[in-house]
């Protein structure tokens, strides 16, 4: 039988609250699939469409961008920012047609480890079915 | 040799030529007509003329050149360089506008001479060229008789079709050309004088129905374009220029290009060096890395563009780099046209 | 068909000197290729050098070509290429292929005495020369150099200057005096109209910033130098380096391919696009 | 139908009394049926100006132009330049003006209203004459486009000939101008998403098949970016070198410069370009089409941007280049945006 697919997963983690959960789960010694390549940012807020496209056009198979609840921002309003931006991007994908599976954004504070590893076993889950992201990806 | 096609057996013959692949013109989702590989299901050519000109399958938008893989075993460095030369695949295109043969010919000239390219050359002697002579002028700029072509140029070209009505005329021009209608015989009949006389009245009536000329010839003009040099007139011309590269991409003879390494991989270091298209129209074709730039401004670029079709390229090859094919006008998003220029350029000073 | 003419050689360096730091850091590389095969150069050709992944670069070559042991290429930092260039170590690879350009018409300038005069990194360029001219002593006459940087520290090839001072004249010059500098201070055209260089059975051979060129043209002109005494070399962005890719040419001169040194004589004719 | 003979006389004498630089407007062109864009700096030639429906050009576009002049001469000329304004193109003045890319005193807004018309797309009035050259276009008294060719005159409803997004404008009069001419005639548009919701509908898989062939035949010559009054950036990630390099820029920040895009027009590297154009016009784009009339390959990609007024719309409650107060739709935010799609 054919080797199951492993989706690999770029993750945009903001420094304060979601890369922090991120460190939360792992410390805890909590169990997630190792399918993401995490990328610590300064906030959610500073994530550039580009890096999300260019992550795709790298041959990510999913991306993620998770950063501070509302309210919590470390820079009081940067996710709010992202909330807006993010949410474009993502309509510009799915309306060229990429599975909209594939671009995700969630709210992990630091505290939220189990929340984290959640989110990401529900993303792999959703990848897999999908198979390898070549619609955008360089070479595929 | 000269030979009559019914137009019904076009599909036939392209059929015959099974060894090569084959282009002809054909509407890509859009108004516009391009090349592409002919289906089985092809359609003739009752085309108008192709937005990309025959040059972009002889030179190609990217061509990689060489293939780089850097590898570290036992902290032994080894470096791999591969040069990737077009393999075998022979092309034939049809449906090729008479103006955009004759570019052909002027890259060929460009890509030889004390450097053969290599990568232009494993293209081109893979390539066969059916010409369609124009009966109408297809863009409502063309001025091919301004630039020493005409609709019905054979220069460039291996096989000359002239539309009759039910029938081409079928002129070979090169031994290539001749293999290609020996390879299908049955198919053409030997003309009739009436059939040479109607291919010469289509002729001379497209000749007729180009409206388009450049006031001065090729000499006197470069000898005009000389002396204004610095001239207010390139930056009026060049008032309206969004330096954007449609003239000089869609150009059947512009080729100037950019060469840059594409990584794959950082570790191990693994990618290519690629040509892809560039152009002066853009700021940063000859941008210095200090920030210096030699031609800073659009004026400087609209001039170099002109010059190097009128002035230059006619003291070195005795040759406009210009082929009068009417795209660089008719697809201006701003009607910046040469024609009108090149006039202006004649009439200084008179 | 030949080995295509955009394929470069390999190349190990094996040597490599700071010149310069800072900010403007200049490093002088020597090289050997790596299966042997080398090309001959003449003085004032150039070189496509590669870092794979980043680019190539044009690179005037500055050892002589009586050198048949390495290429030299002294580079200033200044982009993509040249900063990757500048992290390299001895033992490293890089590709070169070339030479490229007309170079110098040395052969011609036999029995005549010739003034060198360069600025900053333009000292490079006519290096090359300047060693062949050197090491064939017999067949030129007078030979000089006049030299500047923005500072002592900026001066290239210190240790060679300081050995060439026993060999030929050579006046240097920094542009801001300092505490212990004893030659000239001021521009280099300043320095040349200072030294008064006579004209007489001469050529001078000029390299360095544009606006450094065009004075010390006027200078010599000046001093009553004729058009075709003076050389110099230009330089423009460059891609292909066989006069193809179209982004180098002053006029109707591909300069990788026609140029890079032109007489004054010549260079005048052509449009200020350099 | 507007008459610009008011505006004419007004430029004439703004010329004169030497008020302004030049008037950017439009010319007969002489590359076939479509006005040009002409820069008239003598009263003399304001002769030359025309209105009609191949009016196409966004003349806001040479805005940039002018401040980039201005910022590289020594002692700029800082009189206002003269600019003739369409509805959509008043619209882009509005957003140079919100982006503080330009001062109002920059411009001297000589607006023309479309009324009930707009301008021509090329395809379509080619298939309505079948090959036939059109020698003039004009607006009837009727709300009709009259055709005239060489040989006979024919008038057709405006739907029929007009640029999709005429036929999805909202501000079909400027909505900024110092003088205007015409009718402040508000159009009807029953689906002004009309063209992109047909998109939205198509299956996902198809989507992507039909973005995939379009953008597959980009050939990268910027001209969608090029003759867009928005993409006035200094530098563009798709170019390969910094643009603004200055005598101080280290060598270091050069080489560092990330090569997001390869130049090679291949289908990866066309849809990032592409993504990076239509998200940075988010909330910026202002439908004036442009981008589309000038592809060579006739690449849909106004669509892309209509997508995201739509969804700026939609979502945020967003309108564009009517307000030159309003925050940017990316610079601000409001309490209640939908996040129902954040986990």
């Amino acid at each position: 039988m054919a080797e199951e697919f492993e989706p690999k997963i770029v993750a945009f983690l903001c420094k304060w609250c979601s890369s922090a959960g991120s460190d939360l789960a792992g410390v805890s010694r909590m169990e997630y699939p190792p399918n993401v390549v995490p990328i610590q940012v300064m906030c959610s807020g500073s994530v550039s469409p580009l890096y999300i496209f260019s992550a795709f056009n790298k041959g990510a198979d999913g991306v993620l961008v998770s950063g501070c609840h509302p309210g919590d921002c470390h820079y009081i309003k940067g996710n709010y920012y992202a909330r807006r931006r993010i949410h474009l991007v993502k309509k510009l994908l799915e309306f060229v047609g990429l599975e909209p599976e594939r671009f995700q954004m969630s709210w992990v504070s630091a505290a939220e480890g189990t929340k984290y590893t959640q989110v990401i076993k529900e993303f792999v889950n959703e990848l897999k079915p999908l198979g390898p992201q070549n619609k955008l990806r360089r070479n595929p | 040799m000269e030979k009559i096609l019914e137009k019904r057996s076009l599909q036939s013959w392209m059929k015959k030529l099974d060894s090569w692949t084959i282009y002809a013109p054909r509407k890509d989702g859009s108004e516009r007509w391009n090349y592409g590989i002919a289906q089985n299901d092809s359609v003739g050519l009752n085309f108008t003329v192709t937005t990309l000109p025959a040059k972009a399958l002889v030179f190609p938008q990217r061509e990689v050149f060489l293939e780089f893989l850097k590898t570290v075993e036992e902290s032994q460095e080894t470096l791999k360089v591969n040069e990737v030369i077009p393999g075998k695949n022979p092309v034939v295109i049809f449906g090729v506008r008479p103006c955009d043969a004759r570019a052909v010919s002027l890259l060929d000239r460009v890509f030889s001479g004390d450097f053969v390219d290599p990568y232009y050359w494993a293209r081109r002697k893979q390539t066969v060229l059916v010409g369609l002579a124009c009966d109408t002028p297809p863009w409502e700029n063309c001025f091919c008789l301004s630039t020493e072509g005409s609709p019905h140029s054979e220069e460039g070209l291996d096989v000359l079709l002239t539309d009759l009505g039910d029938k081409y005329f079928v002129k070979t021009l090169t031994e290539n050309g001749e293999k290609l209608v020996n390879l299908a015989k049955g198919l053409f009949k030997e003309p009739r004088l009436e059939d040479k006389k109607k291919a010469k009245a289509v002729h001379a009536e497209a000749e007729k129905k180009i409206v388009r000329r450049v006031k001065r010839a090729k000499k006197d003009l470069a000898a005009k374009l000389k002396g204004l040099f610095d001239s207010p007139l390139w930056d009026d011309e060049s008032m309206s220029c969004i330096r954007c590269g449609i003239c000089t991409y869609l150009c059947p003879s512009c080729h100037c290009f950019d060469i840059n390494d594409e990584v794959d991989s950082v570790s191990p270091l693994r990618g290519k060096r690629v040509r892809t298209w560039d152009n002066c129209q853009f700021p940063d074709f000859t941008m210095h890395s200090s920030g210096h730039n030699p031609r800073p401004d659009k004026a400087s670029r609209l001039r170099q563009r002109l010059f190097h079709k009128f002035q230059y390229f006619v003291e070195i090859y005795d040759k406009t780099m210009c082929t009068g094919c009417g795209r660089c006008i008719s697809l201006c998003p701003v009607g910046i046209d040469i024609i009108n220029v090149l006039d202006k350029v004649s009439d200084h000073g008179s | 068909m030949d080995h295509s003419v955009y394929i470069p050689k390999l190349a190990k360096i094996i040597q490599v000197k700071e010149e310069v730091g800072g900010a403007r850091a200049i490093k002088t590389f020597r090289t050997v290729f790596a299966n042997g095969q080398g090309f001959d150069h003449r003085c004032g050709q150039c070189a496509m050098l590669s870092v794979f992944g980043k680019g190539e670069s044009m690179i005037s070559i500055s050892s002589s070509p009586l050198v048949k042991d390495y290429l030299q290429f002294s580079i200033l930092k200044m982009g993509r290429v040249t900063t990757a260039l500048h992290e390299m170590e001895v033992g490293d690879l890089i590709g070169i292929r070339g030479p490229y350009g007309n170079g110098f018409p040395i052969d011609d300038w036999k029995g005549k005495n010739l003034l060198f005069i360069g600025g900053g990194i333009g000292l490079a360029p006519i290096w090359s020369v300047l060693q062949t001219a050197l090491t064939r002593k017999e067949e030129y006459g007078n030979l000089t150099l006049i030299y500047g940087a923005r500072t002592s520290k900026d001066i290239v090839f210190k240790e060679e200057l300081a050995d060439l001072k026993k060999k030929m004249t050579v006046f240097l010059s920094i542009d801001v005096a300092e505490p212990d500098w004893e030659e000239f201070v001021g521009f280099v055209p300043q320095n040349v109209s200072d030294k008064k260089p006579g004209p007489a059975n001469t050529i001078a051979i000029t390299c360095g910033p544009p606006i450094m060129i065009k004075f010390v043209i006027k200078a010599l002109k000046d001093l009553s130098f004729e058009d075709e005494q003076i050389y110099t070399t230009v330089e423009n962005k460059m891609k292909c380096g066989i006069g193809k890719c179209g982004r180098c040419n002053i006029g109707l001169h591909y300069v990788c391919k026609d140029g890079p040194v032109y007489s004054w004589a010549e260079l005048k004719k052509l449009p200020q696009e350099y | 139908m507007a008459k610009i003979e008011d505006l004419k006389e007004e430029a004439r004498k703004l010329l004169r009394e030497g008020k302004i630089k030049y008037v950017i407007g439009y010319a007969a062109g002489t590359n076939g049926w479509m006005a040009s864009p002409i820069f008239i700096k003598k009263p003399e030639d304001v002769e030359k100006l025309v209105w009609d429906p191949t009016c196409v050009h966004n003349l806001s576009r040479f805005l940039v132009d002018e401040k980039r002049r201005k910022e590289r001469e020594k002692q700029p000329d800082k009189r206002p330049v003269g600019i003739f304004v369409k509805g959509c193109d008043s619209r882009a003045i509005v957003v140079l003006l919100q982006e503080k890319f330009i001062d109002r005193n920059d411009v001297y807004i000589l607006g023309i209203s479309c009324e009930k018309g707009g301008v021509v797309d090329e395809h379509k009035l080619a298939r309505k004459l079948e090959g036939k050259k059109p020698k003039k276009i004009e607006l009837g008294d009727k709300g009709q486009l009259v055709v005239t060719t060489a040989n006979r005159k024919a008038e057709f409803p405006v739907e029929e000939l007009l640029a999709e997004r005429c036929l999805e404008c909202r501000a079909n009069f400027p909505v900024i101008s110092d003088i205007m001419s015409g009718e402040k005639i508000k159009r009807t548009v029953e689906k002004p998403f009309g063209s992109v919701e047909k998109m939205e509908r198509m299956p996902k898989e198809e989507r992507w098949r039909f973005w995939k062939e379009q953008l597959d035949k980009c050939i990268r010559c910027y001209a969608c970016r090029s003759v867009c009054p928005m993409c006035y950036c200094d530098e563009c990630v798709v170019d390969s070198i910094n643009l603004a390099v200055s005598a101080d820029t280290t060598a270091e920040e050069k080489a560092d410069k990330v090569k997001w895009i390869q130049r090679s027009a291949e289908s990866s590297e066309n849809f990032v370009y592409h993504f990076v154009r239509a998200i940075h016009l988010a909330g910026r784009c202002i439908d004036c089409g442009e981008c589309e009339r000038a592809c060579p390959l006739d690449i849909p990609v106004r669509f892309l941007n209509k997508k995201l007024e739509r969804e700026a719309k939609e979502l945020f409650g967003y309108e564009v280049g009517f307000d030159p107060a309003q925050p940017s739709l990316v610079s601000s935010f409001r309490d209640d945006d939908p996040e129902d799609f954040i986990r």
